[in-house]
């Protein structure tokens, strides 16, 4: 295989809390402008390999990694990166919803004003086509300029994908992002999902099997902080290597 | 230069200028404790310490002022503190959000900015003469807790109010009252913050002189006092009035004198800042 | 205190009182006009906040933001000691050492100024903000800082657009205090400020504040229950009215600024 | 004294076995003085605590009239107000002279122009009418530069302050307000020994102490009666009354009901007996003996006439 | 029908959220001992609906409700009643996880302790029962003193169901229990509502169609602030009377 293709990689990727071994020696490639789903049991370490993926554990205290991230080849970790930058290139979409404590417009081009956008113009259509990618515009048009915490627990995840979008990141990293969504959001956003594609590396953790098996083009099981298996997924739901995934993806396990 | 570089010099400017500013800070403490020191430390020893004042600097000692500062601190603390916390936590969760409740919240913080001698003034009516308690130590620190109790009060409602509503929320659908949840959640996450503002509270409290002496603490004492009903002096009086003599051992007996003050401010400081920094390592959302 | 005022108005009009130009009530010939004290009172405080507000919310932001934990819980309690050194210390300081200092940088600057009082009295409140805003910042919850970062905010940005914002109520009220603070000081001012109450704005000569004038008449050798012993009622009647408002419009300000996170 | 013992002009010596307590308190000039006096009964009579207060002239005189302490400190006579109030309470009081303090004129080291001057110019710098008036020195003399003249002096709320508009403008409280004021005196030693243009006045012990920072201006009252030209403040000038009318005294007062307690009427003694060395020793200037004498005797007479009533 | 039976009762409810109508003239009367699921689209107002049952929306500013709602056919929003009395009855799980800046053990045993219970065994036992009912023991058992803010977010999930077992409460309302969950520990904790039922009253949100039908006897279809349709899950799944209705279980909507 030639590098080339490999948008994001993690080599011999080891991580703690503290003495806490979260992620053992993992090692990974995804492919760029793919969609790579994190799968496995609750606390095996998914979400904390997506942080690392663009260093958001850097703010956790007693947290440490070691061994190599690669982002179109360079390391991540390397002294000379500059996070904020980084961050601009992997956006991030969190476990828990975190809108900002302001009106739903500011929480939608904060990351565009960051980067000294100014036009009011650009700012509203960029708000308008990130909330029509999410399915919140129709819900939140008449109140943009209300403070996005009075949102429902699902109106405030979507709007923290569309915050995401807005920026136009090269990688986009999801953590459950349809957790608190309805069905029908929850297509809309998998669909979402399968266009971006054209453009964007995605790596999303998420729960539901189906939702795996619909939206990615490579999985990867973990478990107890060690990458068990990954695969395309369609052949690691059809005929996984080992036994755990079997078990895992068919529900026959703990 | 794209908008991106611009950021990266913004944040980096910033950088310096923190850095520029703590030190800032830093270096004029430095300057205050290093002058002071050199100023006063040869001075201290044990006679300083334990003597009484005197007309003769080389004589004259502190024995009297730092008891009564202590008295009068220690005394403080104990009346302002839990007063100005319950008010405080009062304030905050209990009381109805009322137009009078606003006005109220406006006018505590008001009071910290009445100037301390109008302290002493009311201090003296209502203690010294209305409730017989003279220029006693009890009176001095009645005074004084009415001084720093907005202090205490304001930040108390800051900390509190920063505990997010997610933990009330938390506590109050297992049932907990609304004391309990102050108690066992709301006070816990906040109590780094109200020590803050005890430190300060305390740290204003130790330099007052003026509201002391219009309530009647005298500058010369000779004799330690034992209980809140004697009367007494503070290391600021005699400080205060050293600094006003013409004679310059005379100031070097105050900058010993100040020397002392500041370690008496430390060691209560340092017991605040311990106990803050146990209370917000643990409290991290 | 009203009831001293009530009768300090009954024998001085309250119209003489705000506006005559001058402020000389122990004097022969006496005068009864505020605004030199209260000018005086202003220009201090406006002086120590320009300090104070800039350095202190820097610090707060550098030390929540930028530098290690273990630096910050050393320095915090550092900086916390400037607000108990004796402010008669600080009187000297400024009389001694920046009077001196600024003279040469101004050389029509007056040896007793309100420039220097106002400078020393803002590094005397520094820890004020600093440390009250520090902790209202860190007691914004973590998630939203994540958010911040995750969409690649430097830390300038996430400071200032997200924490500083989410912290403003914490912020409002530090600045308040140490306004309040600096409003009430008076060993500073009456060392190094002069006390010629005069009607200017104009920091580079000497000046009287409100407070000032207060403690010294208190302690001083006039007699109680004199005329001139009640113009320090009416002079704190006027401080409160003046903090009164201040106070009031800063929690206009905060009322209208506040972001709630959750 | 009346009923007590004490044998008369003897200094120190004080009847043993002395209980009780004195409060005393008032101005802060005076404190020096009753804090060494008070430092030196005790070696006499330990069981005597003597306590001393810096509450100002005033805040002192209130406490007294009101019988809340025994002795006030004052640098300035009692008012009339503060003696009605006094009456009220049924107190009668007697003022008693403990030392001098010499109002010492200064200038700046570097000013070689002032060799002396005259009450007169000082109070056409000092009066009302000169406010932003005179403001260069040459308008005093025309022989002294064309430059500002910076002026420092004692808080209008202080006896100093009184004494001094009394004594050189004429009328007590009247003088210019565009002048640089504190009360403490060693801010007034700073501010003229950093301005080369500044005239100011204090207390002759700051002077003493600074003498090197600052000069001090002889003083000519144009009465040759007591000392011709200009004099110079110095203990002898201002003991024997030739420093003029600089010189002032310093007072404490001594509540009738107080004296009826022997440790008050030993302490008071003790205070004649020896505020001439202990005043010196502080930096004040000690009254001539008799005057002492003097207000030993109306002490005693006024110790008797109340113990009387 | 005779009133007997009934746990919960909502009359003619309508809940404003300043002038915004989150909740119109909703009729509802849950069965005891039996599960009741919420669903419908996001931001219809389940969450809401479920948190005036036990009044957690009394401190959200600007929150008004009319109407009555009834717990054992008393008004729970009457004036002599004590809302911490009202809450240890009836239990709540949040849609957010928000465990208490503590460590896990103390989390656990918190709702107890402020009862008073300082019986360090019963303390003990009953933080290993309600872990091990939400699944959670095995994992966190070694580190029961640690923050629980260290726990990853469907663990977090989890402590918070157990929180609320703990105290035992008649009533428990639980929104998106298992949204963070993977599907053994959602098939747990389902198995868990299913023991459950026959001891407690449960209320679910749920976004999870399957869900509702495995868990709920009875099944309210919100949309936009209105009670669509309610009616035994079995009868709703397979023949819905309103065509929203049938739309939104099929997932055809939108
Ligand atoms: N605090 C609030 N202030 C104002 N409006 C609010 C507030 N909370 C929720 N809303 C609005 O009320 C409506 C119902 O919200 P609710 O949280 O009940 O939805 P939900 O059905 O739980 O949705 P989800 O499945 O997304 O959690 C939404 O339109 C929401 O925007
Ligand atoms: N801040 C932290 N400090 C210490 N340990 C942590 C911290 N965050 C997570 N952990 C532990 O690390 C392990 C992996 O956590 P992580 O959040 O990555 O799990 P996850 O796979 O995302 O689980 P979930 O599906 O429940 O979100 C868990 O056992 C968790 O308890
Ligand atoms: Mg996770
Ligand atoms: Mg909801």
């Amino acid at each position: 295989m030639s590098k080339k293709n490999y948008k994001l990689e993690a080599k011999d990727l080891n991580a703690y809390y503290g003495s806490f071994h979260a992620l053992k020696n993992i090692n990974i490639a995804m492919e760029e402008k793919a969609v790579t789903a994190f799968i496995g049991p609750s606390g095996c370490g998914k979400s904390t390999f997506l942080r690392t993926l663009n260093r958001m554990n850097d703010y956790i205290e007693g947290f440490r990694v070691e061994g190599d991230i690669l982002l179109d080849g360079r390391d991540i970790y390397a002294k000379d990166v500059r996070v904020d930058e980084l961050r601009k290139e992997v956006g991030m979409v969190f476990q828990k919803p975190n809108p900002f404590p302001k009106t739903i417009f500011e929480n939608v081009v904060y990351g565009l004003k960051i980067q000294g956008l100014k036009d009011k113009r650009v700012l509203a259509e960029t708000a308008e086509k990130s909330l029509r990618q999410t399915a919140l515009w129709d819900e939140v048009k008449d109140k943009l300029d209300k403070s996005a915490l009075a949102l429902s627990g699902g109106q405030q995840q979507r709007l923290c994908i569309a915050r995401a979008l807005a920026i136009s990141p090269s990688v986009i990293l999801m953590d459950e992002p349809t957790s608190a969504l309805d069905p029908i959001s929850t297509a809309k956003i998998e669909e979402l999902i399968f266009k971006l594609k054209n453009d964007y590396t995605i790596v999303i953790v998420t729960h539901n099997m189906q939702q795996a098996g619909r939206v990615s083009d490579y999985t990867a099981f973990f478990y107890m902080g060690e990458l068990v298996e990954f695969a395309k997924t369609r052949t690691m739901f059809t005929s996984p290597k080992h036994e755990r995934t079997q078990n895992y993806i068919t529900g026959r396990f703990g | 230069m794209t908008n991106a570089e611009k950021n990266r010099l913004k944040d980096k400017a910033f950088q310096v200028f923190g850095v520029f500013c703590t030190f800032i800070g830093l270096v004029i403490l430095a300057i205050f404790l290093i002058d002071i020191l050199i100023e006063g430390l040869a001075r201290i020893d044990w006679d300083f310490i334990t003597s009484l004042p005197s007309r003769r600097a080389s004589r004259a000692g502190i024995l009297t002022a730092w008891a009564g500062t202590l008295w009068i601190l220690v005394l403080t603390s104990v009346i302002a503190f839990p007063l100005g916390i319950a008010a405080g936590v009062y304030l905050e969760e209990y009381s109805k959000k009322t137009r009078l409740a606003n006005f109220l919240e406006v006018n505590i913080a008001n009071l910290a900015g009445v100037p301390s001698i109008i302290y002493g003034l009311l201090g003296m009516e209502m203690f010294g003469r209305v409730m017989g308690l003279g220029g006693s130590i009890l009176a001095g620190a009645l005074t004084l807790s009415l001084l720093v109790l907005p202090i205490i009060i304001v930040t108390t409602r800051e900390a509190i109010k920063a505990v997010p509503r997610s933990i009330r929320d938390a506590s109050y659908a297992l049932g907990a009252s609304k004391w309990q949840t102050t108690w066992n959640q709301v006070l816990p996450a906040s109590f780094g913050g109200i020590l803050t503002g005890v430190i300060l509270a305390l740290s204003r409290a130790v330099g007052e002189a003026a509201p002391l002496i219009v309530i009647g603490a005298l500058a010369y004492v000779p004799f330690v006092p034992t209980s809140p009903t004697d009367e007494f002096t503070v290391l600021p009086i005699q400080i205060f009035n050293w600094t006003s003599r013409p004679q310059a051992d005379f100031l070097v007996n105050a900058a010993a004198a100040i020397i002392i003050l500041l370690l008496i401010t430390f060691i209560l400081n340092g017991i605040a800042v311990y106990l803050r920094n146990k209370w917000q390592k643990r409290v991290k959302w | 205190m009203l009831s001293e005022s009530v009768r300090f108005f009954s024998e001085v009009s309250i119209i003489d009182f705000l506006t005559d130009k001058q402020w000389t009530p122990l004097f022969a010939e006496k005068h009864f006009g505020i605004l030199p004290l209260v000018a005086g009172t202003l220009l201090t405080t406006a002086v120590a906040i320009a300090v104070a507000l800039p350095i202190g919310l820097t610090i707060a932001v550098y030390l929540n933001e930028y530098s290690p934990g273990r630096f910050r819980q050393t320095i915090k309690p550092l900086l916390e000691i400037l607000a108990s050194i004796p402010t008669v210390v600080y009187g000297f300081f400024a009389l001694t050492v920046v009077t001196p200092f600024l003279q040469k940088l101004i050389p029509s600057l007056a040896g007793f100024n309100a420039l220097s009082a106002g400078i020393v009295m803002g590094i005397m409140i520094i820890p004020m903000i600093s440390s009250l805003s520090e902790d209202a910042i860190s007691a914004v919850p973590r998630s939203l800082r994540e958010a911040a970062y995750g969409m690649g905010s430097t830390r300038l940005q996430t400071a200032f657009g997200v924490m500083v914002p989410a912290a403003s109520s914490g912020i409002v009220v530090s600045v308040i205090l140490a306004i309040s603070r600096a409003v009430g000081e008076t060993m500073i001012v009456a060392i190094a400020a002069g006390q010629q109450p005069r009607l200017t704005l104009d920091p580079t000569v000497p000046i009287e504040t409100i407070t000032t004038y207060i403690v010294q008449v208190s302690l001083g050798d006039v007699p109680h229950g004199s005329l001139e012993y009640r113009t320090i009622f009416a002079a704190g009647i006027t401080l409160f009215v003046f903090t009164f408002a201040l106070n009031n419009l800063s929690f206009w300000i905060k009322k209208k600024y506040q972001e709630k996170y959750d | 004294g009346g009923n007590n013992k004490t044998e008369e002009g003897t200094n120190g010596t004080v009847s043993e076995n002395l209980t009780g307590s004195i409060q005393i308190d008032g101005s802060s000039t005076v404190y020096p003085i009753t804090e060494a006096v008070a430092e030196e009964f005790r070696a006499e009579a330990p069981d005597v605590k003597v306590t001393v207060g810096v509450s100002g002239s005033g805040g002192g005189f209130k406490k007294f009239s009101r019988g809340e302490i025994d002795l006030a400190n004052a640098s300035r006579s009692i008012k009339p107000e503060e003696a009605d109030a006094a009456k009220e309470n049924n107190i009668s009081f007697v003022e008693l002279s403990v030392a001098f303090d010499g109002l010492t004129v200064v200038v700046h080291p570097e000013n070689n122009w002032v060799k002396e001057i005259t009450v007169a110019e000082l109070k056409k710098i000092w009066e009302p009418a000169a406010q932003g008036k005179i403001k260069k020195w040459n308008q005093i003399r025309p022989e002294w530069p064309d430059k500002e003249i910076h002026l420092y002096g004692a808080g209008v709320e202080s006896g100093t302050y009184d004494y001094f508009t009394e004594a050189i403008v004429g009328k007590s409280h009247s003088s210019r307000g565009d002048y640089t004021a504190s009360e403490d005196d060693n801010v007034l030693v700073q501010g003229v020994s950093t301005d080369p243009l500044a005239l100011g006045f204090f207390g002759y012990a700051y002077y003493e102490e600074n003498q090197s920072k600052l000069k001090a201006v002889p003083v000519d009252d144009q009465n040759d009666a007591n000392g011709k030209g200009a004099i110079l403040p110095s203990m002898e000038t201002v003991k024997d009354g030739s420093y003029a009318p600089l010189s002032r005294p310093l007072f404490i007062y001594v509540n009738s009901k107080a004296t009826a307690r022997p440790e008050v009427v030993e302490f008071v003694n003790f205070y004649l007996d020896n505020a001439a060395t202990l005043s010196q020793e502080v930096g004040y200037i000690p009254m001539p003996e008799e005057q002492y004498k003097e207000q030993k005797a109306k002490f005693q007479q006024f110790a008797s006439g109340s113990a009387k009533k």
